[in-house]
């Protein structure tokens, strides 16, 4: 892992990740990174965040970060747990939920996601991704979609092999021709910096970056010709708080692993 | 009426060669030990449906036993791929698998038709994903009142259900708690179910979060416990993040993981835990 | 988020003349208490929704203040007829109440519709019966995998929905326990939400067959100890069967019924209990 | 109430309502006259039967007879409590039910129920009821159904004025051209007799006189010309059990009112 200063880049895409929790009400956590962003903000930027996991948990306040998603603390510690069933329909499909964060392998420019299978070539079978999850349904109903993952040309691709999940389809207008009631993708947050959609194309483009990373990397870590914002703004470094908290919560989980 | 039986007798009287079968447990309470006996039985040709595959199903796929997968999410939880349901699925070994894929919105949904005994159940899921191209069991309903159209999935009746408990009493009664996940509507929507339990007592407490199964819609209760290792039961065990980080390795090598199969569940009776 | 208010300004602030307004509760936990504040307010041209009427909506639309009913069952149950719901349906005193009529497994369905943000339910339901003649909100939908047709129900989201819960914490958050009916399924349908309970603590301790509802589903919350009352809040109250018996005669002359409501609802502040 | 020897016609259908519950495993139980025979037969012929109530509760011993379908002691009784739309989708509709124990304020030839409105003449408003309940799904979805009501000419009908609920409709497979799982009314017991649909006509007739009753009586009571099974019976006597249980289940019913 590439650092820089006294941090490492994957400590950017989480701290980065935690702040646009700031001022949600309830977020879907994904497992992963979405969930390692998710319980730093509880512990920096949100405290009053309300986590849910698909397996069922409202209001879930690990101490460490959950392997998976069904783990005993988040039922442990939540407000109340649902069936699954109840999750779906009553409060996702219900549009309870403010923000969806999803992790993805691959991300094409409008923000859409696969995580079914990818081509590996004319003369290879298809190669297999753990398939859709909760995803097509969160990014749909939630008000709207948090995504993060790591830059490269493998993740952030020209085109899908396969869509799992609808970001913004082929541009603006698309959600509301399929009847999504959430605003879909607002930002995608990476190791290297952040692309959110243009207001006008809905085509991701690179909004910041971290400290340290030029445009030049990122263009090269994605897999169309990515355009840039008219400003590129630079993302705070991690304060020694959001750090130390970052740390404290992920040898937490190694402790209990 | 859930007859108390060895999980040797049940499994062999309810589990039939080209059963769909579903094992479910959302992470909590997944029964592996029940899986173990299928494999210790050599129950084959089975269509598995499960909303999360898990190392569970990684199992019963690389000994041979299943035709086909029913799912919405096939990984190790926080750990990676789960490599014999990939070996399987891009290189047929030991059989080719044939894959029925959905979003775990649908297949929440299809359980619950399931339950409610009805074909299909209605949600507003699936759009803009390429999941409906690949499936017979997603299609379309339009709203008579509004005119919206909604997906539409076939219900999920399995050939036989079976699920881990915390407890039963003796007249077969199951009570389990904790994450639930989709276990009820599994159960409901099976021809069959069987449930492997930590514990018989004398009388259930009900419990905070508590799901109770009576006894007459269960065929065959099997006293099992640690029987979800190395997933887990609330209030029993704790979930073995090391084990599901250490099959990691044991499943990425068709030899080791056989080595594996052989010495922890074939062999040796339940498995080593 | 909710706040903890009074019953006379949460009632204030959340109905409204004309709206549709849901008060659930399946004999056990009825919102009396929050009736009453709504005949003491004169809130008017209300569409009510309720599986089963009762006596609380007898109150209600003996007073004028109903237009439409939405319901399955209405009658005092164990004690017989509901008089100012048959006296308004029959005879339009003190005005007419129009009708929409379902079964019970219809409206409950509607209100889980309603929950699942949906525009309708699927159930196999209705046949035979000459209800779904009288009413728009029931319509049919052929299954696109088996070709069955099946009975819809449009989904039923109130403008408001008014339950009793024994319990809130400071933070707004509820449970209740006990027969807990369809209540969830109607507040998550409803644009607005009060919650009246019998006591606020400091912590929800989780119960049996408890349901939750967290604060930010909710908008307010009034403590009205005894709010269920002649109905019943498990561990608080018991239900007063007398009273039902009583209101009976009570409710069958027109003049009885407005002095009681005078006496005991509109001059008295909270009902005499 | 008539008397017969020492016990009342209400007595008389009562005790054979419960009877007609022996090997039945599970009842949906309707409040009234289906609560005290379910109640009874759960303290005479049938200990084990499985007590449903659409409030929720599955297997319910209440030691009283409840007033409302929602008393507390048939929650805290029961084996289980369930969500009210919960138990109308995966219990009733799922087909886990043997037995529907519905009452009914009119019922035809066919055993069709009218639980809504009753015509009372050309100038004088329909007479409202309750309505439907959960009846229409109760005798679609049991695997049989009992009725249980008092006999006169005003509930036993030639025409319903409304069908609230399908009975055999107009003959037999009505039912299975509608597509109902179950197989419908079976036994239709009042305080005069038991009533049985003609297995080739699915037409109510006379198969049980309670002890003391005439075959004139019971037609006299019926609003079409009911047609005698080939043979008619004579339900026996309650016996002495039968009626100390019946009579504790109502004082203890009425001490706690």
């Amino acid at each position: 892992m590439t650092t820089t200063e006294d941090f490492t880049r994957d400590e950017l895409m989480e701290v980065n990740a935690a702040r646009a929790l700031a001022g949600a009400r309830t977020c879907f956590v994904g497992i992963g990174l979405p969930s390692t962003a998710a319980n730093l903000a509880r512990n920096t930027v949100n405290p009053e965040l309300v986590l849910i996991y698909e397996s069922g948990t409202i209001g879930s306040k690990p101490t460490r970060l959950p392997l998976s998603i069904g783990d005993g603390e988040l039922a442990e510690t939540a407000d109340a747990v649902v069936p699954v069933p109840e999750m779906f329909n009553y409060w996702l499909q219900g549009g309870r939920i403010d923000v969806g964060f999803l992790g993805a392998a691959q991300v094409d420019r409008f923000a859409n996601i696969n995580t079914t299978v990818v081509d590996r070539g004319p003369d290879k079978p298809e190669g297999r991704l753990p398939g859709a999850g909760g995803a097509p349904e969160i990014a749909s109903n939630c008000g709207k979609v948090l995504m993060v993952l790591r830059h490269s040309t493998r993740n952030f691709v020209r085109k899908l092999d396969f869509v799992t999940t609808l970001g913004h389809g082929s541009g603006p207008g698309d959600r509301k021709e399929l009847g999504m009631p959430g605003a879909g993708p607002v930002a995608v947050i990476t190791d290297l910096g952040i692309l959110r959609p243009d207001p006008a194309t809905a085509e991701l483009v690179l909004t910041e970056l971290h400290p340290g990373v030029t445009v030049e990397q990122v263009r090269a870590a994605t897999g169309w010709e990515l355009k840039s914002a008219d400003t590129v703004g630079v993302t705070e470094p991690p304060t020694p708080a959001e750090l130390a908290a970052l740390r404290a919560l992920k040898s937490a989980g190694r402790d209990k692993a | 009426m859930a007859d108390i039986r060895s999980l040797h007798d049940a499994v062999a009287d309810l589990v039939h060669d080209g059963d769909t079968l579903a094992m479910e447990g959302f992470t909590h309470l997944i029964p592996y030990a029940a899986a173990h006996e299928i494999i210790r039985q050599g129950i084959t040709d089975l269509t598995l449906a499960r909303m999360t595959p898990d190392v569970i199903y990684d199992q019963l796929i690389g000994t041979g036993l299943v035709k086909k997968l029913i799912f919405s999410w096939g990984g190790n939880p926080g750990v990676g791929s789960l490599h014999r349901f990939r070996d399987a699925v891009e290189n047929g070994w030991p059989r080719p698998l044939e894959l029925d894929e959905h979003s775990h919105a649908g297949m929440a949904n299809r359980y619950v038709a399931g339950a409610s005994r009805l074909p299909f159940a209605v949600l507003r899921g699936y759009r803009g994903s390429d999941l409906a191209t690949r499936t017979d069991t997603v299609s379309s309903v339009t709203c008579p009142f509004t005119g919206e159209e909604l997906a539409a999935v076939a219900a999920l009746n399995p050939d036989v259900t079976v699920i881990h408990a915390q407890q039963a009493d003796r007249d077969g009664n199951v009570q389990l708690w904790g994450l639930t996940g989709v276990q009820k509507e599994a159960a409901l929507a099976a021809g069959r179910v069987l449930v492997t339990v930590e514990e018989v007592v004398d009388e259930l407490t009900p419990r905070p979060g508590g799901v109770v199964l009576p006894t007459w819609v269960i065929d065959a209760v099997a006293v099992v416990p640690g029987g979800a290792h190395p997933s887990y039961a609330t209030g029993y065990t704790v979930r073995d993040n090391a084990f599901y980080q250490a099959w990691d390795p044991i499943a990425r090598n068709r030899d080791t993981f056989t080595r594996w199969i052989n010495e922890n569940v074939r062999t040796e009776g339940p498995a080593v835990r």
